[in-house]
């Protein structure tokens, strides 16, 4: 499954006001049953909720998500990408420690309080260019819902997917970003697509680009080593580039100040107030995020 | 219900709504609110730490959670009394916030200087000092937990503004009574207690501290009964009233503070789980008392 | 999996199998566990507070369930030192157990008059001396608390008795590094901490505290961040060895007390949740040792 | 529904060493799913478990009972009663707090963990004493599992229930202890039975016996009132009795010494080793328990 780039398909314009940021929709609590689980295997689940309040969500925004049920621990709702918005949000969790485990476990119906739509949304794809979405691992959400959104905007061109995970089992929701475009894997294992890194993908389609003249916009999202990576390629070859922040987060609505990311002005974006989609190029990817 | 009961409670000459403010540095500047309730139906909210210059904060990582709680170490990250002034406390006194701005600083001057500023401003109610911050390397702790150094600032301050000072007390300090003795003599107007205890979480596959002050304060369900019985002690310590906080979750959590001799409380750590839980908790108190005929005042102290 | 690697650690001359035990006042007196499994595996067992004449304890209620922890005020219940020895020790010798009574007096001379008895005792692998109950009226807080009170327990049980000596601190010493030095500088072998943190709760329907004491000392998951940070500043103010209690539940708690700067660990609320809790903990650490190739010696003190 | 007395049944003898206490079963900690819930209403629910390997537990004994699924908190096992041990222990709880909130809503096939079985059982019946059982409210659990014991034995005679609930909705597995025997109860709002207190029935019970001269042996379990009513009035008319003892528990098996009960002779009682079954004349029942 070699990338294949197609530079005979026009490019998408006027998704929105090209490269300026989405205004922050208004804020709520829902207190949703959960409606639905998807199972990918390897932990990875996909979350479906039944919202009677259509959350008014744009890919990249995120949501602090918790089960009052849970009681005082875990104590802090978990930062989760929407997968989905809409009167059925939906989240892609991998199980990692106590908040995921009770994401993954918990049974059908149960009440969860989701606090949605929060952050800024991916900026808007800049005129002219060509989406270019660099996903790893549980990254992949707000890349999907990126992808879907473009695939459903008038005149829209499919964005190009790179995909990478540490082995076949570490690409949930490949099949979605497929559905929109071009997708292009790469396993560390090499138990999918290409064996190595996701940057191995980049770097080829940088040499296209720049070849063909092409002007690319990357959207990344996963591992901290992994945007930096893509951030300095995208930077060193001039190409327009967000990234998804992820950091810890006490209340993802700017008040417990827990979430600084360093950026390279010597000050700190705050991830879920500032972010989580930034511009890759303001961001101090040497400093560890935590 | 809210409106069935008196729920005003007096803290020294200052008169506040009710008995549920929220706790510096856990509600911003009070302005980030709008989507979730109306902050002015709250007793008060004291706001992030103000220090004379802006402050960028410590690196991350900044927080951790423990079993009920968590740790933080912000290093009182700020936009400074200035923009504070400019930026924040006219759109604060346009909703009709009853706001008490929580200062910081590393030494007696830099408190009287905030002090000074702020004392010019309308729409303060009431400032709080707090002396008891656990993650800077200066000005924090050595105020906090030594009655002397308490005292001096507490002085300054007094003699540096006409409005009601607080002093915001630190659970680490050896002799909690004998700090609040000292403030209380030198004119607070009230106590705020409690700030967090320093605590420790290592990620054990890198073995390095999970945020990278290494310690950090906690907070949360966790503390509460510590900050609870503290709160018991210092109002059997002191004639001036105790603002009870740490843990505060839920309504139940406000009548035991008061019970246990605080005259109101502040949500804290609360506000991270649900942004709308000072609400929640001023409500349910509300019909507590209504339902039990009672009022926060007569709650206060009443612990048998 | 144990036997894979080297568990033993080394408290002064003391050498333990491994570094997992038991919290006094949480393990009974050891002899409660025939059920569940076979305490002689363990580092070592912490008895229940042992003092020179039985004593009934507190009135009830003597425990209630706070958010991730709980309170007690037990009052120090006990068999009384006779007792012990008559009754309990030659068991516990017999099943071959490595014993470390935890003795509790209200004055220096019966810290020595216990130590005295039981340095009489084979079997018995180290003294533990509790100046930290927070929970008596006499004799808790005011030897653990007081560098100078501390030292003078201290010296005079060093003097009383060839066996190793642990000085339990407690968290409520406002200067925990001087008491420390000075148990370290009259001699103490090894510092065990912490003890409880006094906390209350109450119930908001009978408006009484939820325990008869009222206060009560915080144990359980809740305590560990400010346990772990204790122990970190403990073993940076001292030379001599620290053995870590607070919330230890799982193995990764023993494993962050051991890279904060631990020897070795007490569990003890965890043993009321599961009584096989040491054992699981042992358990656990042993397998993360011999698969990360580690040793727990080698553990102690790398946090980053 | 009035008290029948039939003093023409034998008295059942023999259960066991009359008046001696059974020595203490071997306890272990069983992990077993949750298989069966039925609910009770008014917050009462039988819970049950599957054991591989048998409770040996007898009427009167406890467990210790939590979901490792519940992470830290609620962080101490609840004590409970058991109402059946075997393969298919069982208990009755009602829900007053957290704890018993998280038994009555957590999933089917949830792993708990059971340590049991804990503490003394019900002492046997005296040779020559009919069984009176008092129950007030949950407390009924270890009394109809004493019931249905004594039903199983051979020889049985059929125990006397008198039973007291709040109101009708307060008296769970009343059937159970009618299946057994005869049931009497009452309610404070005369809902169901008689209205008024279940000492109420025990009174002219007591005075028809004193008439009769038939030997009763009364074992109670309910509030502390109530058990306290009981044991005055048993030991006013002169009559054996067992009390079940209720005290908040930390460990359940006699090392954390958190569930004294205050005994005449100015010691204490630990319920969860000395007890949860006793000789009600040794309480001191002028003092509370908690
Ligand atoms: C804006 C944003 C969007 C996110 N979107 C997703 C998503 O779509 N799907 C998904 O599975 N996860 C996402 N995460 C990460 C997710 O929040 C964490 O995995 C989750 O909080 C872990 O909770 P836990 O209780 O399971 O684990 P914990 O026990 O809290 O922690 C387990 C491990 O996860 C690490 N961790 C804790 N908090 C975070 C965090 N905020 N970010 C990254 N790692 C963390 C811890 O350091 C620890 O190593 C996102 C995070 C952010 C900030
Ligand atoms: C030997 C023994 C047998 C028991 N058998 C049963 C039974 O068969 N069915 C049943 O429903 N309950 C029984 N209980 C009581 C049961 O243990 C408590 O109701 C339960 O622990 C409450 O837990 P929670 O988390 O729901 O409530 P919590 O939030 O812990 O407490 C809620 C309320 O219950 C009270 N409470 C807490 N612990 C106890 C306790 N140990 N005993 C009584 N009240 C308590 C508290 O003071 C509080 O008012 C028994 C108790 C004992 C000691
Ligand atoms: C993230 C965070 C930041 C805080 N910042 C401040 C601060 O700037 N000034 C201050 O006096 N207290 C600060 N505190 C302490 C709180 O005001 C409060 O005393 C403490 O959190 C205990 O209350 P809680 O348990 O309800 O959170 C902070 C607490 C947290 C959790
Ligand atoms: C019920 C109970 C009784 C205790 N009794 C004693 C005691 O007799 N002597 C003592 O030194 N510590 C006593 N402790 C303190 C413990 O040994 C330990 O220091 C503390 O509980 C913290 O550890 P944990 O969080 O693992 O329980 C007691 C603790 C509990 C919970
Ligand atoms: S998560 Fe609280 S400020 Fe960002
Ligand atoms: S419950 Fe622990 S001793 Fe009885």
């Amino acid at each position: 499954m070699g990338l294949t780039w197609r530079p005979d398909r026009a490019y998408l314009t006027g998704l929105a006001v090209a490269g300026t940021r989405k205004p922050v929709s208004t804020r709520a609590m829902h207190t949703l049953p959960l409606a639905q689980r998807d199972d990918l295997g390897n932990g990875y689940y996909v979350l479906w909720f039944d919202s009677p309040a259509p959350v008014a969500a744009s890919a990249g925004q995120f949501t602090m998500v918790r089960s009052a049920e849970w009681g005082v621990a875990p104590l802090l709702p978990r930062p989760m990408s929407l997968l989905s918005g809409g009167s059925r949000p939906s989240m892609l969790i991998k199980v990692v420690g106590e908040g995921t485990r009770r994401m993954a476990e918990d049974p059908m119906g149960q009440p969860y309080n989701l606090l949605a739509p929060l952050g800024h949304a991916w900026t808007p794809l800049p005129e002219g260019h060509r989406p270019v979405l660099v996903a790893g691992g549980v990254g992949v959400a707000p890349l999907v819902y990126l992808a879907e959104e473009l695939s459903a905007a008038p005149d829209a061109l499919a964005p190009i997917s790179l995909y990478g995970g540490r082995t076949t089992r570490d690409l949930p929701l490949a099949e979605r970003l497929e559905a929109c475009g071009e997708l292009a894997v790469t396993t560390e294992d090499g138990s999918r697509g290409r064996a190595g890194r996701v940057t191995l993908l980049l770097d080829e389609l940088l040499a296209k680009a720049a070849g063909s003249g092409d002007k690319l916009a990357v959207y990344t999202c996963g591992p901290h080593g992994m945007m930096r990576a893509v951030a300095e390629r995208a930077e060193a070859a001039g190409v327009w580039c967000r990234a998804s922040l992820e950091a810890p987060m006490g209340c993802g609505y700017g008040v417990c100040l827990g979430c600084p990311v360093a950026k390279r002005d010597g000050s700190y974006f705050y991830t879920c107030v500032d972010g989580p989609c930034v511009d890759a190029k303001q961001v101090d990817w040497t400093k560890e995020v935590f | 219900m809210t409106d069935a009961v008196d729920m005003r409670v007096s803290i020294g000459a200052l008169e506040l709504k009710n008995p549920v403010l929220t706790a510096s540095g856990t509600f911003g500047y009070g302005l980030e609110y709008d989507d979730f309730f109306d902050v002015a139906v709250l007793g008060g909210i004291c706001t992030k730490g103000l220090s004379l210059e802006p402050r960028h904060g410590n690196a991350p990582a900044r927080i951790t959670e423990t079993s009920g709680g968590m740790l933080n170490a912000i290093g009182l990250a700020n936009v400074g009394v200035e923009a504070f002034c400019t930026d924040k406390l006219p759109k604060l006194r346009e909703r009709g916030v009853t706001v008490v701005p929580n200062i910081f600083a590393t030494s007696v001057e830099d408190f009287v200087s905030l002090a000074e500023r702020l004392d010019g401003e309308e729409g303060v109610a009431a400032l709080e000092l707090n002396v008891s911050c656990p993650n800077v390397d200066h000005g924090g702790l050595e105020f906090g937990c030594d009655p002397v150094a308490a005292a001096r600032v507490t002085a300054a301050v007094r003699a540096a503004t006409r409005l009601p000072v607080w002093v915001k007390m630190s659970p680490e300090a050896g002799d909690l009574a004998g700090v609040a003795r000292a403030c209380e003599s030198e004119g607070a107007d009230a106590l705020t207690a409690i700030n967090t205890i320093r605590g420790l979480a290592i990620d054990i596959h890198s073995h390095r501290g999970k945020i990278a002050n290494r310690t950090g304060g906690l907070s949360g369900p966790a503390l509460k009964p510590i900050a609870l019985r503290m709160v018991w002690e210092l109002s059997r310590a002191v004639k001036i009233p105790i603002i009870g906080i740490g843990g505060v979750s839920t309504w139940q959590d406000a009548v035991e503070y008061l019970l246990a001799g605080a005259s109101a409380v502040q949500v804290g750590t609360a506000s991270f789980v649900d942004p709308r839980a000072a609400k929640h908790i001023l409500d349910g108190l509300a019909s507590y008392c209504s339902q039990r005929g009672t009022t926060p005042e007569q709650l206060t102290g009443a612990m048998i």
